[in-house]
């Protein structure tokens, strides 16, 4: 919402970001120009095989890729598939958003923690996930246990980082208003610390949970857990290309969800916020 | 020179509709300088803030020489009322006063020279290299002045420029601004609490209703243009002047209705 | 976390049903253990088969040392390497072998339509593509080279995964590659052309992939393992035998297409792995530096 | 000097417990995959000394830093233009967030058909995990410049590169700074994923080969290698981070002394 | 009650280093409103921050209650100068004001009936439910008395809270404050810069020197304890007040030496 509103540096006046007391038409405009966005990405790969920038064969156009789409959402294989990938992906995310969420906080509140492991963090963040799939496998095989191993390991840092940046904005004066009215330290966290590191937070679940789907998918093409990973493997192997390409597609578009709903929650918490109160106009 | 027409701006926060401002009318003639008190929250800034082309006004119109404001007229400079956010954290004071110059294609050296005289002129000449969140509130305050003042404008809108300074740099600071005043030429719009500052500095004085609001009076003030803070002050004419302000603006915030506009409301 | 008892080991109890894991990888060559499976020759020996799809070693092999899983597809040549690492691992039962004839193996060099390449001997100098390397892929390219007289030291290989090598190819990426059905079926069809048949080249019916399983399963549990390496046996047979079934069976864990189906090359499998073509995989393998010792053979073999 | 001996020893103390706990639990491993650390050290020195730093580390290293590089300046410009405007947002939101989700390893084949096998394809892939992190934080950080500020800079008519330089890039740094720092490790991340395709050198493809060929303690040491570069790596990063954003460390310290 | 005993703030930034304070000692009573005035820039905030132990002193030491002060101590309440960035601006108004009360403890209702009350005192009773950001600068400088006021502490510092708000509302402000004094017999250091102000309100003025600073005079405010806004400011007792502490201002600001506490610098 809103409440800012400004002139745009010349031309016409700026929309007036959903300040114009009709949210539901503006959201409704915001979801066509997506939908334009999606749509303008899908006829540029229609069209890029089409004109020969790149054989057919190995990047089938859209419409091609729809077709093999169409196949496989009838597939109830395919949905027992996208039903293990997410649960993979929900259960990692939460767990890697829960557990960066507390160590952030603690350890940017602390500054002897934060000093202290400021090292190992850096030493542990680039380690790359993939590198870990022996060590998955060795412990959980083919579980989906092996999934969320490596999807909370590689989402974890996303969140814990932004944290730690997040915790770092507090503005001084509204800390130290808190102080002088006796806030205790958990107080202070609630409700200076916690509203300052949450766009954040935001940002930083945002990462995660593209990340934790891109992991839960890796592990699942790599170690063949169950999900739609497993079936991208199957596809790969078989040189079914446009049934790959369905697939690969079906991530993306559960990545469009997943941000859906992060923007969503993100218009409800952070509605005081600069960034959702008010708009840069260029 | 500054022609402010039936402006009216609701402000439109969810639930929350204020409107902040009714329906102002004045005029402003080039090279006037316009005092402009009223109670708190009676829309002071939300005025400024239209007359600098930075909201939009919900119906009326502001127009500079003629011409419609839509955006920020170009040399126009605004003294804020948050003095301490509309400083740039990243950049030491003397590069926050230099950057508008900078916009406005002066060289360096000429650059410099107004940078280093609009410090000296609100007392912070050793300050130059020390960043805003070094200084304090005041000081702040001055260099937010400083900018506006080395930007050398064709308007000047200053909203509460000397709220935070103590009493003697803040007599210096009105001497000042009239003294800019008089060498440049300048239109200035000034917002402020201070009754005798809006009398001592002022040809008119614009008092407003509160929220929402309306002019409730066009005060001419009648003292001769020289003026300085003994003598000024100490005339009866000045004494009158404030009182008759501060009534006013007592009877304002009360919601009284003045004798003098109460007509031009229904208008 | 690491130790072997797992439920699914079962006690090795002749009267109870044993839950077997085998890692694999859903390619054309573990079609016998499917059909196998379907046919009943597991769940006759009293063994619950699952079949678990990696996407290779990196996952199959660290699966089944640690009891993960009981049994694991993987090509000798790999199992070679291991077992000179001392990774504690032993063939069971034989994964599949090469055709033998000349240009109708399931797996070939290929090189585009128009290449000038016309044998392996004009491999020389020449950009090729296999899955990974450092194993049975460049080193039997190498043999063909060889044995096409050309010299295999000047052959600069890059690893693509099979399913990139047509594009690839096309794209003029490399000048050959060593693909595997379904690739082949797909290359073929786009015009490619065979240059030689790689793993003919090594040795006569070599044998390309093992079944194996851990050490200590084979000491815990040697009734299991006996089990396993009679359905394999009598699933290898089978298969070997039934060509139409084996492509039924097929799409049911693939996604290759029909016309693709038809056209496609299945490989030999014989229910013993074949000795002599090992011995020269491993004199190969070390002549190419894959191994730091000579393969212990006789301790890696069924 | 007492301060930086101070720093150090902060720097060094929990990775010498933990290298501590990891030898004395892994003293007398029999477990083929997680050999002793004594091991894992010595093939440290054997594996990443002489020939390999130039052939393996080096060849990475620079893809690293071209795609890291790439991807910072693309991402900071896309963030720009996306956070300034929330119909430019509208519009591209989704389809990046398309593009986001999908897996570096099956991307890594789509990008080869365009980009070929060589150092271009691995660069591309590092741009192409890198741009996320930093594009985000960038569109957040522009999205939340304060309006005084942004009042203050249009009323001096300070717009354009003027503004962009002097405001919005300088108010989002301390945000796009927490993005580069995401960034770099997930560079890292991608710098092996892009090698485990269609590569013949670099770290990644020396780990991958390792593990395939089952030398365990060579893998190990690689991984290793691989925290050794993030962390040296983020030392630089935090002194560049550390000129760039004085303003702000000594703004969020200032109250504190 | 509060005792300041040679305190010395020093800051470092960097190349810039600023003594801020240099020696500065003086006492209040429990139950004492002492007014604090000196030039901008002196370090009324710096010493405000270092009472309200949110700064540690370069050397020197507070004591509150005989106890040295560390950290913010119970019971303190601190109205910063900075008001815009001292109110969450995620919190609305009423919650604002609520959280410390919150914090102490208090059963809702009485919450809700302290909240309502200080706000209503403000004149801002219809505001609880807007976001700070929504609200003009006095508006939310009243919010963050509200707040002060609303937790009832035992010791008030207050720095410049009246700077934003209009002459009317400062003089409700002002006689707030003191009725507030009465009720609780809260201890109140309050900075301003209003010299009127300072003589209206406290029992005491304390004048700085510039930076550094030293306690340039102690000055007792020798009105009748009721005042008010009329006859109080007529009285000529109280404009002799008010001319010293301008004379000793400008004083101070000139960088003269203050006859009275030139020797106890010395000391
Ligand atoms: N962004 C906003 N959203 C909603 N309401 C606002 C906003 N800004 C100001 N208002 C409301 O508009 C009215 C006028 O505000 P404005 O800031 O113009 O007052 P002012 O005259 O400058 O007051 P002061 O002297 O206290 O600074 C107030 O009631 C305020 O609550
Ligand atoms: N964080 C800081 N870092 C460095 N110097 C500072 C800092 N804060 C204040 N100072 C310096 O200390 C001196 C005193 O500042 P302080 O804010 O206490 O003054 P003040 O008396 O409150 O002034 P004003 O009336 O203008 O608010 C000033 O010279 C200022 O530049
Ligand atoms: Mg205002
Ligand atoms: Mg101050």
């Amino acid at each position: 919402m809103t409440l800012t509103e400004r002139t745009s540096g010349g031309g016409p006046p700026a929309a007036p970001a959903s300040g114009d007391g009709r949210p539901g038409r503006r959201r409704g405009a915001t979801a066509w120009l997506g939908l334009a966005g999606l749509g303008t990405l899908l006829a540029v790969m229609e069209i890029v095989p089409r004109v020969g920038l790149v054989s057919p064969k190995y990047f089938p156009p859209t419409s091609r890729v729809a077709q093999a789409l169409a196949g496989e959402v009838t597939d109830q294989a395919f949905w027992v598939a996208l039903g293990d990938t997410l649960k993979g992906w929900a259960l990692g995310l939460l767990i890697a958003t829960v557990a960066g969420v507390v160590l952030g906080v603690l350890i940017a509140a602390v500054p002897v923690l934060r000093e202290y492991t400021a090292s190992t963090i850096e030493f542990l963040r680039p380690i790359p996930s993939v590198a870990l799939i022996p060590l998955a496998v060795l412990l959980f095989g083919t579980d989906i246990r092996s999934t969320l191993l490596l999807v909370v390991y590689a989402s974890f840092w996303q969140v814990l980082v932004q944290v730690l940046y997040g915790v770092q904005d507090v503005d001084p004066v509204a800390d130290e208003t808190a102080r002088s009215y006796g806030l205790s330290a958990l107080a202070r966290v609630r409700y200076v610390l916690w509203p300052t590191a949450l766009p954040y937070v935001m940002t930083g679940v945002r990462l995660a949970a593209a990340v934790a789907l891109v992991l839960a998918i890796t592990a699942e093409l790599v170690i063949g857990a169950p999900g739609l990973g497993a079936r991208i493997a199957v596809a790969q192997t078989s040189n079914a290309v446009p049934d790959m390409y369905a697939l690969v597609t079906v991530t993306g578009l559960l990545g469009v969800l997943v941000n859906l709903g992060a923007r969503a929650v993100e218009r409800r918490t952070l509605a005081w916020h600069q960034s959702v109160r008010g708009e840069v106009a260029v | 020179m500054l022609d402010v027409r039936g402006l009216q701006k609701v402000y439109n926060g969810g639930a929350r509709q204020v409107e902040a401002i009714r329906d102002l009318t004045f005029t402003l003639s080039a090279g006037e300088l316009v005092c402009l008190v009223g109670p708190s929250g009676c829309g002071k800034t939300t005025l400024l803030k239209c007359i600098g082309g930075l909201l939009t006004p919900t119906s009326g119109e502001v127009l500079l020489q003629g011409r419609r404001v839509t955006g920020p007229p170009p040399g126009m400079a605004v003294v804020f009322q948050e003095y301490g956010r509309s400083l740039f954290p990243w950049l030491r004071v003397g590069e926050n006063v230099e950057l508008p110059l900078r916009q406005k294609g002066l060289p360096k050296a000429r650059r410099r020279e107004l940078v280093t005289e609009a410090l000296a002129a609100v007392g912070l000449a050793d300050a130059e290299s020390a960043y805003p969140w070094q200084l304090s509130g005041g000081m702040q305050q001055r260099v937010a002045i400083a900018r506006a003042v080395a930007f050398e404008p064709e308007v000047l809108l200053m909203d509460e420029p000397f709220a935070a300074v103590d009493a003697q740099t803040r007599a210096d600071l009105e001497d000042l601004v009239r003294a800019l005043w008089h060498k440049l030429g300048v239109t200035i719009l000034f917002v402020t609490h201070d009754i005798d500052e809006a009398v001592y500095l002022g040809q008119r004085v614009l008092i407003l209703s509160s929220s929402p609001t309306v002019v409730r009076e066009e005060l001419t003030i009648d003292l001769p243009d020289t003026r300085d803070q003994l003598h000024t002050r100490g005339d009866p004419r000045f004494t009158a002047l404030r009182t008759h302000v501060q009534e006013q603006i007592q009877a304002a915030k009360r919601g009284l209705p003045s004798p003098s506009t109460a007509g031009d409301e229904e208008a | 976390a690491c130790g072997s008892s797992s439920p699914s080991t079962g006690t090795g109890g002749t009267n109870q049903v044993d839950n077997v894991k085998v890692g694999v990888i859903p390619i054309v060559d573990v079609a016998p253990i499917y059909l196998g499976k379907e046919k009943g020759f597991f769940s006759s020996r009293k063994l619950n088969l699952t079949l678990e799809s990696g996407q290779g070693g990196a996952a199959i092999v660290p699966g089944v040392v640690s009891g993960q899983f009981q049994f694991g597809f993987s090509n000798v040549t790999s199992l070679m390497i291991a077992q000179t690492q001392g990774v504690p691992l032993k063939g069971v039962a034989n994964g599949n072998a090469s055709t033998g004839k000349d240009g109708e193996d399931f797996g070939a060099i290929v090189v585009k339509g128009d290449s000038p390449i016309q044998s392996a001997k004009d491999l020389a100098g020449k950009k090729v593509a296999v899955n990974t390397l450092k194993n049975i892929g460049d080193t039997s390219v190498r043999a063909s080279v060889r044995k096409a007289g050309g010299d295999p030291s000047t052959v600069e290989f890059v690893e693509i995964a099979f399913a990139q090598m047509p594009a690839a190819l096309d794209a003029g990426q490399v000048d050959a590659a060593w693909v595997v059905e379904p690739s082949l079926a797909a290359v073929k069809a786009a015009g490619g052309r065979i240059v030689a048949s790689n793993f003919v080249d090594v040795a006569p019916d070599l044998t390309v992939a093992l079944y194996f399983t851990s050490e200590k399963l084979m000491a815990d549990n040697p009734d299991l393992v006996k089990r396993f390496q009679e359905a394999m046996r009598e699933s290898l047979t089978y298969a070997d035998g039934h060509p139409d079934e084996v492509r039924k069976i097929l799409s049911t864990y693939t996604k290759i297409d029909a016309a693709t189906m038809s056209t496609l090359v299945l490989p030999k499998w014989p229910a013993e792995p074949n000795r002599a073509s090992l011995d020269e995989l491993a004199k190969l393998g070390q002549q190419d530096g894959l191994f730091t010792k000579a393969p212990d053979l006789d301790k890696l073999l069924p | 000097m007492t301060r930086i001996a101070r720093k150090v020893a902060a720097a060094l103390a929990l990775p010498v417990v933990l290298f501590a706990i990891w030898w004395l639990a892994t003293e007398n491993s029999a477990n083929f995959y997680f050999p002793s650390l004594r091991v894992i050290v010595s093939s440290f020195g054997e594996v990443w000394t002489g020939d390999r730093l130039a052939t393996d580390v080096l060849p990475s290293v620079l893809r690293l830093l071209c795609g890291y590089l790439a991807a910072v300046v693309i991402a900071v410009a896309a963030g720009v233009v996306i956070g300034s405007s929330s119909r430019v947002r509208a519009f591209a939101e989704p389809a990046l967030e398309f593009l986001r989700a999908i897996p570096p390893p099956v991307l890594v084949p789509i990008i080869m058909l365009f980009a070929g096998i060589g150092d271009v394809m691995k660069i591309v892939v590092i741009v192409f995990g890198c741009v996320w992190p930093i594009l985000l934080n960038t569109v957040e950080g522009v999205r939340a410049v304060d309006g005084v500020l942004l009042d203050t800079a249009r009323s001096y008519g300070i717009g354009g590169a003027a503004r962009l330089r002097h405001l919005v890039l300088r108010s989002a740094s301390p945000q796009i700074f927490t993005g580069m720092r995401q960034a770099l490790s997930l560079g890292i991340i991608l710098m092996v994923i892009s090698e485990m395709f269609a590569a013949s050198n670099g770290l990644g493809f020396a780990i991958v080969q390792f593990q395939r060929s089952f030398a365990i303690p060579g893998m190990w040491s690689g991984i290793l290698l691989l925290g050794l570069l993030g962390f040296l790596l983020s030392l630089v990063f935090r002194l560049v981070e550390g000129r760039a954003l004085s303003w702000y460390h000594g703004l969020r310290r200032s109250q504190r002394s």
